[in-house]
């Protein structure tokens, strides 16, 4: 099956994202340039990977939110493909709008790498039915900006769709009633801070992060 | 001409820097700061002369790309 | 502008003596003007031409079978199998870390990345190793702050993990701290890039961010006297720009991959100056720059602020005739400003153009060939009488000293540091200093294979002996990539001096340098790169003697290694090497007892050999379950990391009647803990016997807390908080 | 009262936030933005209610804490 990494001048986590996607569809990623225009028709799932987009410059993903490819992206993504972003990802795509809220700087206002427990709080999503049984996962995070914001009424909103698909257990960065990854009202396009693509072989110490890719590579 | 556009968190939003900037300050002694926030201020160069256009463009630059109005207000000042 | 007069006092502002201008007429046959004399001055400056240490480095061993590019270049390359190169190097970004230590930090990393990827290798880790102040001097804790953020502010962004490194404490450190960063690249041996320009009427490209007054060394006269801006001082601090830097990056391992270059050269320390002396130097041919397409980002910039300028982010190179199109595509596609600033020529001189004149009119081989070389005068160090144990007091009580000691600045747990740095980024890091293992591992993408990566040194040791500590830092690198199982193959280094002029210091250097020699021949372990920083000295007060080293050593089966963390439940103690009880210039003696004093632990450099070679066999036919070695704190220190990391108590065996102090903290070298399944523990042991190495069960696995009979009993927990929390609330407080 | 702080970088550092501003309002179509810097706005909430005084306190907490003199300037506006 053919997916695709959107790469952004210093995104960072291209190469973690095109190992997880290959390691789940057995073929490599095709790698699209910010600056291309549109996204080939044969793609069925797109990955913006995580990294300091022009640096975090201005805004984390902000500068990324306006490049070219996006205006096909956000037209695609309202078509139905599947669209996933990690950590810098799902700062984009609050910045594009395809996901409701903002990121921002850590309550510590230190950056934050470690090994964090997430609870499945919606294993009926496309992005976690792999999870069923499973209660908690554990991804590494790695951001400096992951504090989640949006205004209550959107919060409450996320909740009452299910659209909270994960949470922190241990909140490491002050987000908003602990949410660690959302989805879109059509249950396409999902955002989350933590890093699945970097758990998807032992050698990480652990493999939790492949039944995210597995879920949506099925649903399809 | 000058542009000078401050961006700063609309109320309500959780401002971490700030806070952090009012405890630091506390912790230093400076017991009179009771609040503080952060925000951003750009000036942009352009090239344009008409202090009205410059700002209705630069009010779209701020839509578009300085400011993200889910969290953010900002305020543009043109300057000869 | 009227050409300025060169003065004694110009001169001298230059650092110059004035037996090196006398050389510098010579050469010329004439007076050199300002432009020719702040070049002179940069090239003949100790950071680049090394005119305090070049002779004692030429001791280093730095040849062996698997050394591809020794000192000389960007970085040192070893040779990994299967057309693999590992390209590594140390730098110390000292002076700038102390006036701003975020900037200073940051840009530490940005330098030491575009000496790795210079030579076409693709930066695949970060190590730093940092030095500050005792932390209740003032502006420890902002000085901390500011360089850990720096670090993880520069090698996050530009998506190279920070996997490990060292950080101490010590009084000696607090006017001048220590920021030492390595990075670690891969490359294939076939696609090596070097600086020595070839051919005549090459093209030379400059390309990165534009230039501008960022860290100029005269800086007296270059702001009073050349800024025509007037008003506030400009600062001389470069400015990261970690954005920058990536696309740099990526720009040219694109163009690396295409055979556009024929030299490329990163602009350090020196600028435009270094680079382009070095490209024509190394390759026998002169070079003609024309000073007005050099991107600038001020205005109204000299052609003395230019060549003197540090800013961030620049390479140089010489492209190959034709291929001229292909590198701006390139660039262009990431966003970097590029020019071609002049050509190669068969004059074996160096021009500069500027304006329309020429500025600049001088012989490059003198620059380079004719630097000074200075035998230094040094006094040796008086040497410690070694300290029996029976002149240590002990402890009132074991199980709080050992607390104490787990949570002192010295052996504290670093996560408030290293949880900032990402360690994952690039998805093959297997190993770092999230498990407090003894090295980081890094995979090598698509391949079971990986490279073992530690930094060490002991000042407190090469404080009180130069020449043992030098040997304790290189056998201590040695030791932990044995530890993890990694053979070791080459290290780096960077020697962190006070002023060379005293000779005491002098004696330090060369003592230290000796020592590491020592240890590098028996272990047959060349240096393949290093840096010297001396003159880290305030008010007459040098920093401790600190030859910080890196080490690498290759795994060749990810399948067999060793980790910090496997001990289980029943498992045994063993001790690999000899426990004599040496409490001379330990942990033990500074933290308990308030002292510095004695002779630090020697290291047999024989023994250290023979019980690394058997770790490493022993890991490789899977006969231990864990791995540590002993360093600082002894073997109950070593003891807790394993039992904390493996989450596993530990019930060590009493040992004779007493004092039980030199046995528990004792700091003998060539010593390492290993965790052995009950199978494994006779042969463990007897094959150890007969060949002749020091083994025996000191211990066994179990339980919730680590005890020693009747001495001393404490619970992980306990041990833990006092583990973790000693920086977090130090940083808090 | 109120205090405003600007804290900018001192002319001649390097400002890359800045300059990846003004490129990207050009990709924007933006042209006329010839340059961009980007700065820091700090707004204090303090007790003293004399402002010769509270100028004085900022001051010293602009250089303790909130401006990195090395690289940054500062100006503050003192506000009833
Ligand atoms: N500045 C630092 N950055 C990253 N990791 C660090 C730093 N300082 C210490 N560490 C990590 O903490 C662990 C313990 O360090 P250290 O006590 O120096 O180990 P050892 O004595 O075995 O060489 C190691 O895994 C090391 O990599
Ligand atoms: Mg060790």
């Amino acid at each position: 099956m053919q997916t695709a990494v959107i790469v952004f001048p210093a995104s960072n986590c291209d190469r973690d994202a095109a190992v997880a996607l290959k390691k789940v569809t057995g073929r490599d990623p095709l790698l699209i340039w910010h600056r291309d225009t549109s996204i080939p028709g044969d793609v069925r799932f797109v990955v913006i990977p995580g990294g300091f987009s022009y640096g975090d410059y201005l805004r984390s993903g902000a500068i990324a939110a306006r490049s070219p490819i996006i205006r096909d992206l956000v037209a695609r993504a309202g078509t139905g493909l599947p669209v996933a972003g990690f950590c810098n990802g799902f700062q984009i795509l609050t910045e594009t709008g395809l996901l409701p809220g903002a990121l921002l700087r850590n309550r510590g206002l230190k950056f934050v790498c470690r090994a964090q427990t997430l609870a499945v709080t919606n294993i009926e999503s496309r992005y976690t039915s792999a999870y069923a049984g499973m209660d908690h996962v554990t991804f590494p995070v790695a951001h400096h900006d992951g504090n989640y914001f949006a205004d209550d009424g959107t919060l409450n909103r996320l909740e009452q769709e299910g659209r909270v698909l994960f949470r922190y257990v241990g909140n490491p960065n002050g987000s908003a009633r602990d949410i660690a990854g959302i989805c879109n009202g059509a249950g396409n396009v999902f955002g989350m801070m933590p890093h699945p693509e970097r758990a998807v072989d032992p050698l990480h110490g652990g493999t939790d992060g492949l039944g995210l890719f597995t879920s949506i590579v099925e649903s399809l | 001409m000058k542009a000078v556009i401050h961006v700063g968190l609309k109320p309500g939003v959780l401002d971490p820097q700030g806070r952090a900037i009012a405890r630091s300050l506390n912790n230093l002694g400076f017991d009179e700061v009771t609040g503080a926030k952060q925000g951003r201020v750009i000036e942009l160069d352009l090239k344009e002369t008409r202090a009205a256009l410059a700002e209705s463009r630069v009010r779209e630059m701020c839509e578009q790309l300085l400011a993200n109005t889910v969290i953010e207000s900002y305020r543009i000042r043109i300057e000869a | 502008m009227p050409d300025p007069e060169i003065t004694p006092d110009t001169i001298a502002e230059h650092g110059l003596s004035e037996d090196e201008y006398q050389v510098i007429l010579e050469r010329l046959g004439r007076a050199p003007n300002l432009i020719e004399l702040g070049i002179f001055s940069a090239m003949w400056s100790e950071h680049c031409s090394y005119k305090s240490s070049r002779r004692h480095l030429q001791k280093f061993l730095t040849a062996g079978a698997r050394v591809i590019q020794g000192p000389g270049e960007n970085a040192g390359v070893i040779d990994i199998d299967d057309g693999d190169a590992a390209i590594f190097k140390m730098e110390s970004h000292n002076h700038p870390s102390c006036i701003e230590p975020y900037q200073g930090a940051a840009t530490g990393v940005g330098g030491i990345l575009r000496d790795v990827f210079t030579m076409g290798a693709r930066p695949v880790a970060l190590m730093n190793a940092l030095r500050f102040g005792a932390p209740d001097n003032h502006g420890t804790k902002s000085l901390i702050d500011g360089v850990v953020a720096g670090i993880a502010g520069y090698g996050n962004c530009v998506g190279v993990p920070t996997v490990g490194g060292e950080t101490n404490f010590h009084p000696g450190y607090n006017g001048n701290i220590l920021v030492n960063v390595m990075c670690v690249g891969l490359a294939r041996t076939d696609n090596i890039f070097y600086c020595a320009a070839r051919g005549v009427g090459n093209p030379v490209f400059y390309v990165g961010s534009r230039t501008g007054r960022d860290g100029i060394h005269g800086a007296t006269m270059a702001s009073a006297g050349f800024d025509g801006d007037g008003g506030e001082k400009r600062p001389t601090v470069q400015v990261g720009d970690p954005f920058t830097g990536k696309l740099l990056m990526e720009a040219c391992l694109e163009l690396m991959a295409t055979d556009a270059i024929i030299a490329i050269q990163d602009m350090g320390a020196a600028g435009l100056t270094s680079s382009s002396v070095e490209m024509a130097n190394k390759g026998g041919v002169g070079i003609e720059l024309n000073l007005d397409h050099v991107p600038q980002r001020d205005r109204n910039m000299t052609a003395y602020e230019m060549m003197l300028s540090e800013s961030q982010e620049r390479m140089l190179m010489v492209i190959r005739p034709g291929r001229e199109q292909l590198a701006l595509d390139i660039f262009q596609k990431w966003e970097l400003d590029a020019a071609s600033i002049g050509q190669t020529t068969d004059t074996g001189r160096m021009v500069l153009v500027h304006h329309g004149k020429t500025v600049c009119d001088i012989p490059v081989a003198p620059l380079a060939g004719d630097a000074p070389d200075y035998d230094r005068p040094r006094a040796s160090t008086k040497k410690r009488v070694p300290l029996p144990v029976a002149d240590v007091p002990e402890p009132r009580d074991y199980r709080d000293a050992l607390l104490r000691i787990m949570g002192c600045p010295d052996i504290a747990s670093r996560r408030w540091i290293w949880e900032q740095y990402d360690r994952h980024v690039m998805a093959d890091t297997i190993d770092s200093s999230q498990s407090g293992g003894d090295a980081a591992v890094i995979r090598i993408h698509n391949t079971h294979k990986a490279i073992a990566i530690t930094t060490d040194v002991t000042p407190r040791y090469c404080h009180a002996d130069p020449y043992e500590g030098g040997k304790q830092a290189v056998a201590e690198t040695w030791r932990n990539l044995s530890a993890v199982g990694a053979d070791p193959i080459a290290i780096t280094n960077c020697l962190n001096f006070g002023n060379p002029e005293q000779p005491e210091i002098m004696g330090q250097f060369v003592g230290c340098i000796e020592g590491m020699n020592a240890a590098c021949r028996v272990f047959d372990y060349p240096v393949v790169s290093g840096n010297v920083s001396l003159y880290n000295e305030t008010d007459g007060a040098a920093i401790p003697p600190t030859p910080a080293v890196g080490g690498i050593g290759l795994i060749r089966d990810l399948s067999r290694r060793g980790t910090i963390s496997g001990a289980e439940e029943g498992d045994t103690l063993i001790m690999i090497g000899e426990t004599t009880g040496r409490l001379g210039s330990s942990v033990y003696l500074l933290r308990i007892m308030g002292r510095e004093d004695g002779a630090p632990p020697p290291v047999d450099l024989e023994s250290e050999k023979i019980n690394g070679d058997y770790v490493r066999q022993l890991i490789r036919n899977r006969r231990v379950n864990a791995v540590h070695d002993c360093s600082d704190g002894g073997l109950i220190v070593a003891a807790c990391e394993m039992a904390l990391a493996a989450n596993t108590g530990v019930a060590l065996n009493p040992v004779g009647p007493g004092p039980h102090h030199g046995w528990l903290f004792g700091e003998d070298q060539g010593r390492y803990l290993l965790a052995t399944a009950a199978r494994s523990v006779n042969p463990v042991i007897s094959t150890a016997r007969d060949l002749g190495i020091k083994a025996c069960s000191i211990g066994t696995f179990g339980g919730t807390g680590v005890s020693c009979g009747d001495i001393l009993e404490v619970s992980l927990a306990e041990l833990r908080t006092a583990h973790e929390d000693w920086l977090p609330d130090f940083m808090e407080s």
